[in-house]
């Protein structure tokens, strides 16, 4: 049983938010107007989180791509009152929404702030509505709705694979912001697989879990940015 | 029994308009509800399964999408006219396939069996994989010799699960959920 | 066979059934003001049913509001009631005798504004049912669907049972016309038999609604302390919250009683002896609130842990500093010195401090709420958060409409238990003096 | 029983029946009305069946390949071609929103004449026949007047096939004045035409280099072609590769592409020229250059005599005189300590190259400061190294058919040497009627009124020129100001052929038919131009036979089968190396015929020719002294023939420094506008196109949680100084205009300037578009004396609450 995980390379990543677009693209989230935007209930599965330290013209910032981190303990799905959300044997974080009541208590508990909630019946103006992909439901409004590691591509990759007669195989199944990513910068795959690029990079002093110390266990890493520092075999 | 006595007359005739009231209001309710629901369902050509499969064709030779993708698909008229761009009976309902095509118009199929917008299924798993015969969702169509009105059965998540159990197949929320 | 006896209404007691048999005019003009509110709060509902809860000042990651607020604040409300009566009848104080039920009705009526402030912040309200369909015992929000059922029952058990004897005066006078009193009455003729059973069964409820009333706070209070976010996260939020709640209670409590005994006449029932003493209760859950507050705020303050701070400043000194404070002051800067000084613990007094703890409690649960909420440990961009007219109307309508459900309580049942008074003037003297000579050196118990 | 049913009683009963059923058919209805309230039904996505197609991206010049899934008919997903060499599998966001430009609710469904007014026109949709007879009218008209050359045709240079037809018809059909809108690579252009002598676009060796030095170059926020660049970053960083290249930005404001560098470098806004001459001034003072290669490649680096016998100043001694450390510092505002490791490090981590000087993707930087951070790669050797500054290979096609008029352009640059011809010239040639009026303007997808510096120029010309047709998407603020507006297709729509994107080595033509049926009565501009060509007859006729564009784009493989290089794109680009490599130049290519390269090409998503040969001097070195030259004598031999231009430059004449690089200030403020207004690019709205995409508006400005609208960015001590909370709605005001816009507080900006993003202030189209200000709406008109750039720094503002 494979346990999918990703790891997010901060070195790599030159913060272009192409996996944004392409999560909202292939997962029909729709896009809110300005006031909506402005109240902050943009609703993105993966989002760049900024921090920003220090004073000019000593500055650093950190740019965190973010998706849910699917937790081994994630606290959204202990505090779920209908068991709507859930996790599955292969440890991605699920919602199911036509169970869900809208309580927001997953939202709530989640310390990642990587639950999002449809604060109205989604809108496509015009046309926008044929670009919609027919594997990922429209979500109603008042629902909670995450990142599902785009799960419909693990079915979808996982069926052909079948229908070929051979096993899964490393990169045939990628969420799409791993597999937009221009720099490289997102890998993904099964950490249970100690050969996969992922499951080294996890094992990288440089990587990190965010908020590790609330024992929630993401599954989802972080390589810290590491330094220049001389120009050769400067990096572990 | 003779004296089986009738209820003062106001009395009567309130209770008169109250039944029918109420026994309308009941078969109201049931009719309306249906109505809403379940009208069956009418396509565009009277579509012979039994004429066409009698005749050695496959459910696959126009629902194409069965063994390879998710979607078993809905046959597009060009489908049709693969073999009925010549006229090969008197029917008149097959003239409304090259009328149709003469008028660069499409077949509007009326889809009659579809799973909820939140659920994902699909024919390739179902049909390829776990070697699911088209009659067991879809019931005997070599025998249908009109487009059937309703869906065979009643697609519910208990009907889903229930086969899913007794055969192994999983029950993984998201598996189906999307 | 037991022998019968005929509550009857002595002449001094008429007065409390006097709303009962006549209405004054004014009572249809302010009902149909507060009806005027509900149905505003109605239409904004629909409108949110309608839109979606888009229409609230809800965002990310301020998720919940005001309506959570409300839901925290009517719950704690309600333990006023039923809380109090009960523990002051097993106490025995005897000056309970007349707001113990103007205590018990609160309880019932707020705890639906309770569940209800929880169906409002719903965003599918059409599938609240699926609690019971498909319930996760592990989540403690289904720990307060449990324990606020319960509790529901058992304080309408509890207000219910009192109940009985006055019904049954009500059905008399009608001359057992009224079918609502016969049904209510459930048979009530006052045997000795009859009373010995209701003195049980209230009895037994009194010490049962008690821990069930501490559970369902405590309960409460862990929907937001089985979380890990800051500021939630505490071990104290249980007791924290059922004394904060019974401080509202007796808040609660004290603003109805003076209403009731201004409305009604009843000055001669309620008088400032109750006043004063449960505006010493009040003084006590003052010192006992800001016992915990402070206990809170220390330990998060001294723990230093840099998310759980970065929500205490914005309640000290931030953006949340403004409720923050006005909270501190109306909690106990505002009521504590005014029950704490004899001369002002008088009817106007009580009710003074009482306002203000309402309004510094309802601040209390909001900053509870809302900031934390606004400030995630991740820095996403803080939220800001300001209900909209929807939510104000809701809960201006919930309001309202509790105050107008009171008001038909007391339209259709003596807000003063009449029995209870009557058998405080003809049996308690006596039990009292039995029972001080019981404490005294020297004396045997009575046996 | 009797029971006896009377008359009356059946009437009370179905009385009661009708009431019932009544009751119950409203009562239905209202629970279904009330059921719908609470739970709005689920959109249900129509399914299909599913296939995938591949496309090329045009949002900006790189071309990157597309991989387009559909379902049905329908295009529901785009992704990166893996097989493209350019983006080899990634994509940047706004390769992503395709689909929303696609199906976006504001496109031009019909053709449409203007039967109002310019100023207020009303709009009468027509058919594409009445559309293309008023433009063949006009043309032919204005051909059999003899005043062809008065026709302008206006697009960005797309660096691609269309592009070249374009250019072909307006030859062929005798105009001049095919115009292109100014890119932000034009002083690098202008600098590497000075010092090199070449056209043809630059490009690096981005993933051999070991050091990357950028001078204010939004290199991860548009410049160049994005994916290819983003994913040489990767690669700078990829632990597996041992290594990790240094990546320094140089510039102002901590941007985006700063923060992601390994060091960013401060600097005083317009000082690049000066920290690079401070460098130099290291380099040379320690002996860390390529001295080998200045002594046999470069010319006028030590002083020299010219044939009269006159003395001139070498770029060293220039350096070593004017930009001492301590002067750079104080010019810069960088320590001297700084400058001095740069320099180290910058000389021996080689290859290393500098890239600069430039702000954006449309506005260009100052040629001088271009010319002096040019100069440090020649400094180190990097000039057409491995990992160095290169030449892009030139395509193998037919070149363009030469002029056939007399007449000269009207966007004549200031002086001639420069290449490029631009738009804000040309504006400022048609406001004048010099040197002839211009009869008739064709825009093909450009908006000059909104993403030209100073478009308001631009506005005017509009509106006094005669005739103007334009080709758009959205009917936006040029299309708004036209006679005749014709739908154009978007990129998946029609059939694309994109050649080798800028800063790319290597030849590469990629190319794809139409995704998805064009929708609307959208036309690809390329066919529309050939069915004019053939309806005006004669010499354009003659110049483009093709029927339609995809006809011409399969011409163009048949010559690229005549090259005999390069190959299809192919499943791996390391098999296409080794492949190549191990038959040391030997052609192999996987198609016998021109149709099967044809074939392949529309298969595989196109051709490229990965090979590069470095050190071919003669191909990129084409300057009189066929070196490259520190003092150009391109523009030394065109200036003396020139003297306004030494005057324009505020220099004598015989000032060596005109011809050398050097620093160059911005000017001082203005009393009353003290701060200074730099606009700023964000990769979503890069090339200030993208603002009417919501898929681009929710992330343009993530760095301050900003979306939907425009934002100022201000220092916090600014800020405070002027009461200006964050979030404010303040007013800015340039001397030529002010706005209405929000100002965020961020410790990025330096102070005393303030930054706007580009790309935002649409004053056409629908509520998706608008929002935000339009900085190109405030600043003034400057330009710079050697190719007349426009100049975004310079212009000063004031901030205010309002």
């Amino acid at each position: 049983m494979a346990r999918w995980g990703m790891a997010i390379d901060l070195a790599k990543c030159s913060a272009c938010q192409a996996c944004v677009v392409a999560c909202q693209s292939e997962n029909n989230i729709p896009c809110v107007p300005p006031e909506e935007a402005r109240s902050g209930r943009i609703l993105s599965w993966i989002s760049l989180l900024p921090e920003l330290e220090g004073e000019y013209p000593r500055l650093s910032m950190r740019l965190v791509p973010l998706p849910c981190l699917h937790c081994d303990n994630p606290p959204c799905i202990l505090v779920c009152p209908v068991k709507a959300t859930g996790i599955n044997a292969e440890g991605t974080v699920h919602q199911i929404y036509p169970r869900c009541i809208g309580c927001r208590y997953c939202t709530t508990g989640c310390p990642y702030t990587r639950r999002m909630f449809n604060w109205y019946k989604p809108e496509f103006p015009g046309d926008l509505a044929l670009a919609l992909n027919p594997d990922v439901s429209v979500r109603p409004k008042g629902v909670v709705e995450k990142c599902t590691l785009c799960h419909h591509r693990l079915m979808q990759a996982r069926e052909e694979a079948k229908a070929a007669k051979r096993p899964l195989a490393e990169g045939d199944y990628l969420p799409a912001c791993a597999e937009v990513c221009p720099s490289g910068a997102i890998t993904f795959g099964d950490l249970d697989d100690p050969a996969s690029a992922v499951a080294q990079l996890a094992r990288n002093p440089r990587a990190f879990r965010l908020l590790e110390d609330l024992g929630t266990k993401p599954k989802v890493f972080h390589l810290a940015e590491g330094e220049w520092s001389g120009g050769r075999g400067n990096q572990t | 029994m003779a004296d089986w006595s009738p209820m003062p007359p106001p009395l009567a005739a309130r209770w008169t308009i109250g039944g029918g009231f109420v026994l309308c209001f009941l078969v109201g309710a049931v009719v309306f509800s249906a109505a809403g629901r379940n009208h069956a369902a009418s396509q565009p050509i009277a579509f012979n399964h039994a004429k066409h499969l009698a005749n050695g064709m496959s459910c696959t030779d126009c629902h194409t999408g069965v063994e390879t993708q998710a979607r078993a698909t809905l046959p597009a008229l060009e489908t049709c006219m693969n073999c009925h761009a010549t006229a090969l009976t008197a029917s008149a309902e097959e003239r409304k396939v090259r009328d149709l095509a003469a008028a660069g118009k499409e077949l509007a199929w009326v889809r009659l069996t579809q799973v909820p917008a939140h659920v994902f299924f699909s024919h390739r798993r179902h049909v390829v994989l776990a070697k699911i015969a088209c009659a067991i969702c879809h019931g005997p169509m070599e025998k249908a010799t009109a487009p059937p009105a309703r869906p065979f059965r009643e697609f519910t998540m208990d009907a889903c699960t229930q086969c899913h159990e007794n055969n192994r197949g999983g029950t993984e929320c998201n598996d189906c959920h999307r | 066979m037991d022998v019968e006896t005929k509550l009857e209404i002595s002449r001094d007691d008429a007065v409390l059934i006097q709303p009962i048999v006549a209405a004054r005019g004014s009572f249809y003009y302010l009902a149909a003001a507060l009806l005027a509110f509900s149905a505003l709060a109605f239409f904004a509902w629909v409108e949110q049913l309608r839109r979606g809860l888009g229409v609230t000042g809800l965002n990310v990651p301020v998720y919940w509001g005001v309506y959570i607020t409300n839901f925290v604040f009517f719950i704690g409300i309600s333990h006023a009631g039923t809380l109090i009566s009960a523990i002051l009848r097993l106490c025995h104080a005897e000056w309970r005798r007349s707001i113990t039920r103007a205590a018990e009705v609160i309880t019932v009526l707020v705890l639906f504004f309770g569940v209800g402030s929880i169906i409002m912040d719903l965003g599918r309200p059409d599938r609240a049912l699926n609690v019971l369909r498909h319930p996760n015992f592990r989540s403690p929000l289904l720990w307060d669907v449990c324990s606020i059922s319960v509790y529901l029952m058992a304080s309408t058990i509890y207000l219910y049972l009192p109940l009985i004897p006055d019904i049954a005066i009500l059905r008399d006078r009608t001359g057992g016309a009224s079918w609502f009193y016969r049904f209510l009455a459930a048979g009530w003729r006052g045997t000795e038999k009859q009373k010995r059973r209701l003195d049980r069964a209230i009895a037994v409820m009194a010490v049962l609604v008690i821990p069930i009333a501490v559970s369902v706070h405590t309960v409460v209070s862990w929907v937001f302390a089985m979380t890990v976010q800051p500021g939630w996260h505490s071990a104290i939020f249980g007791p924290y919250f059922v004394v904060g709640a019974i401080f509202s209670g007796i808040a609660a409590l004290i603003i109805a009683m003076a209403l009731i005994r201004r409305i009604y006449f009843l000055h001669d029932y309620l008088k400032p002896v109750h006043f004063n003493h449960l505006g010493l209760l009040l003084m006590v859950m003052s010192l006992l609130w800001f016992y915990f507050t402070f206990a809170e705020y220390l330990t998060t303050f001294y723990g230093g842990d840099p998310s759980h701070l970065t929500v205490f400043y914005s309640k000290l000194t931030g953006r949340y500093a403004l409720a923050f404070w006005t909270m501190f002051a109306t909690c106990f800067v505002i009521p504590f010195p005014i029950l704490a000084w004899r001369r002002t613990r008088t009817v106007a007094g009580t009710v003074v401090a009482s306002i203000s703890v309402i309004i510094g409690m309802w601040l209390e649960r909001l900053t509870i709420v809302v900031p934390t909420m606004s400030q995630p440990r991740l820095p996403w961009a803080t939220g800001l958060y300001s209900p909209t007219w929807i939510e104000i109307a809701i809960t201006l309508g919930f309001g309202a409409t509790f105050i107008l459900l009171y008001m038909l309580f007391t339209r259709f049942f003596p807000i003063i238990s009449i029995w209870e008074v009557q058998e405080g003037r003809e049996h308690s003297l006596p039990e009292v003096i039995e029972r001080v000579r019981s404490y005294m050196p020297g004396t045997e118990p009575v046996q | 029983m009797s029971f006896k049913v009377g008359r009356r009683d059946f009437v009370r009963f179905a009385g009661g029946g009708a009431l019932g059923m009544a009751a119950s058919g409203i009562g239905m209805e209202a629970i279904s009305r009330f059921n719908e309230a609470l739970a709005a039904e689920q959109m249900q996505v129509p399914g299909g069946p599913e296939s995938w197609a591949l496309g090329v991206c045009t949002q900006c010049p790189a071309g990157c390949g597309l991989r387009v899934r559909k379902v049905g008919a329908r295009a529901v997903k785009v992704q990166g071609n893996p097989l493209h060499p350019v983006n080899q599998g990634g994509l940047c966001p706004k390769g992503v929103a395709e689909l929303q430009t696609l199906y976006h609710p504001d496109r031009l469904r019909a053709p449409m004449r203007n039967t109002g007014t310019r100023k207020s026109p009303r709009w009468m949709q027509i058919s594409w026949d009445e559309a293309i007879a008023t433009l063949t009218g006009q043309l032919r008209k204005l051909r059999d007047a003899g005043q062809a050359h008065t026709v302008a045709l206006v697009e960005r240079n797309r660096h691609s096939l269309s592009s070249r037809l374009m250019q072909r018809f307006m030859t062929a059909y005798g105009s001049p004045n095919y115009l292109v809108l100014p890119s932000g690579q034009d002083a690098l252009k202008t600098a590497v035409h000075l010092q090199q002598g070449v056209t043809q676009p630059v490009a690096y060796d981005w993933d051999r280099a070991q050091y990357v030095l950028s001078f204010g170059v939004n290199l991860l926020e548009g410049w160049g072609s994005p994916a290819s660049i983003m994913r040489a970053f990767g690669r700078w960083r990829d632990p597996s590769s041992g290594r990790r290249t240094k990546f320094v930005q140089v510039e102002p404001r901590f941007s985006l592409t700063a923060s992601r560098a390994d060091e960013w470098v401060p600097l005083r806004p317009g000082a690049e020229a000066a920290l690079a001459l401070g460098m130099a001034y290291v380099l040379i003072t320690e002996g860390l250059y390529d001295a080998a290669f200045v002594r046999e490649h470069t010319f006028g680096f030590e002083d020299w005599h010219d044939d009269a016998g006159r003395a001139h100043q070498g770029f060293r001694s220039l350096v070593l005189s004017e930009y001492r450390l301590q002067d750079v510092a104080a010019l810069t505002g960088v320590p001297e300590e700084t400058i001095l490791r740069l320099a180290r490090e910058f000389g021996n981590h080689r290859p290393a190259v500098a890239l600069g000087d430039s702000q954006t993707s449309t506005l260009p930087g100052n040629p001088y400061s271009a010319m002096a951070v040019h100069s440090l790669n020649a400094l180190v050797g990097s000039i057409d190294a491995p990992g160095g500054v290169l030449i892009q290979a030139v395509m193998p096609a037919s070149p363009p058919p030469g002029s056939v008029t007399a007449w000269p352009r009207i966007d004549q640059s200031p002086s001639s040497v420069f290449p490029g011809h631009h738009l804000a010239e040309a504006a400022r040639a048609i406001l004048a009627g010099r040197p002839y009026p211009v009869q008739a303007i064709i825009l093909n997808e450009v908006n000059p009124v909104f993403s030209m510096p100073n478009g308001t120029a631009f506005e005017q010309c509009l509106d006094q020129t005669p005739f103007v047709a334009s080709f758009a998407v959205f009917l936006d603020e040029s299309a708004m100001r036209a006679d005749l507006v014709l739908p154009a297709q978007t990129d998946l729509e029609k059939w694309q052929a994109v050649t080798s994107p800028p800063t790319f080595p290597s030849a590469v033509q990629s190319i794809a038919a139409p995704v998805v049926p064009p929708r609307y009565q959208a036309r690809q501009p390329a066919d529309v131009i050939l069915e004019l060509a053939h309806q005006l007859g004669g010499a354009a006729a003659q110049a483009l036979p093709a029927a339609n564009f995809e006809e011409y784009v399969h011409a163009q493989a048949g010559e690229l089968f005549a090259a005999q290089s390069g190959s299809v794109f192919s499943t791996s680009m390391e098999d296409a190396w080794n492949r190549l490599l191990d038959r040391s130049g030997w052609w192999s290519p996987t198609y016998a015929t021109a149709d099967e390269l044809w074939e392949q090409m529309q298969k595989q998503g196109g051709w490229w020719d990965p090979t590069y040969s470095h050190g071919e001097w003669q191909r990129v070195l084409k300057t009189p002294s066929g070196r490259f030259e520190f003092y150009s004598q391109t523009l030394a031999h065109w200036a003396a023939a020139h003297p306004e231009f030494a005057r324009n430059a505020g220099m004598k004449p015989d000032d060596d420094r005109l011809f050398l690089p050097h620093q160059t200030p911005i000017a001082d403020p203005p009393p009353g506008y003290p701060l200074l207004l730099l606009p700023i690019e964000v990769l979503p709205l890069a090339g200030g196109e993208g603002g009417h995409l919501p898929y681009l508006q929710q992330i343009a400005g993530s760095h301050l949680f900003e979306a939907w609208e425009s934002w100022l960015e201000m220092d916090p001590e600014t800020a405070h100084k002027l009461h200006i909370p964050d979030g404010a709605i303040v007013w800015i005001e340039s001397r030529r205009g002010r706005a209405q816009v929000r100002a965020r507080v961020y410790a990025g900006v330096r102070p005393g300037v303030v930054h706007l993003p580009l790309g935002y202030g649409h004053t056409a189209g629908s509520e998706l578009s608008r929002g935000g200000v339009n900085p190109l709406s405030l600043l003034e008109d400057r330009r710079e004396p050697v190719a007349g750039l426009p100049q975004s720094a310079g212009t000063y503002v004031r901030v205010y609450p309002s």
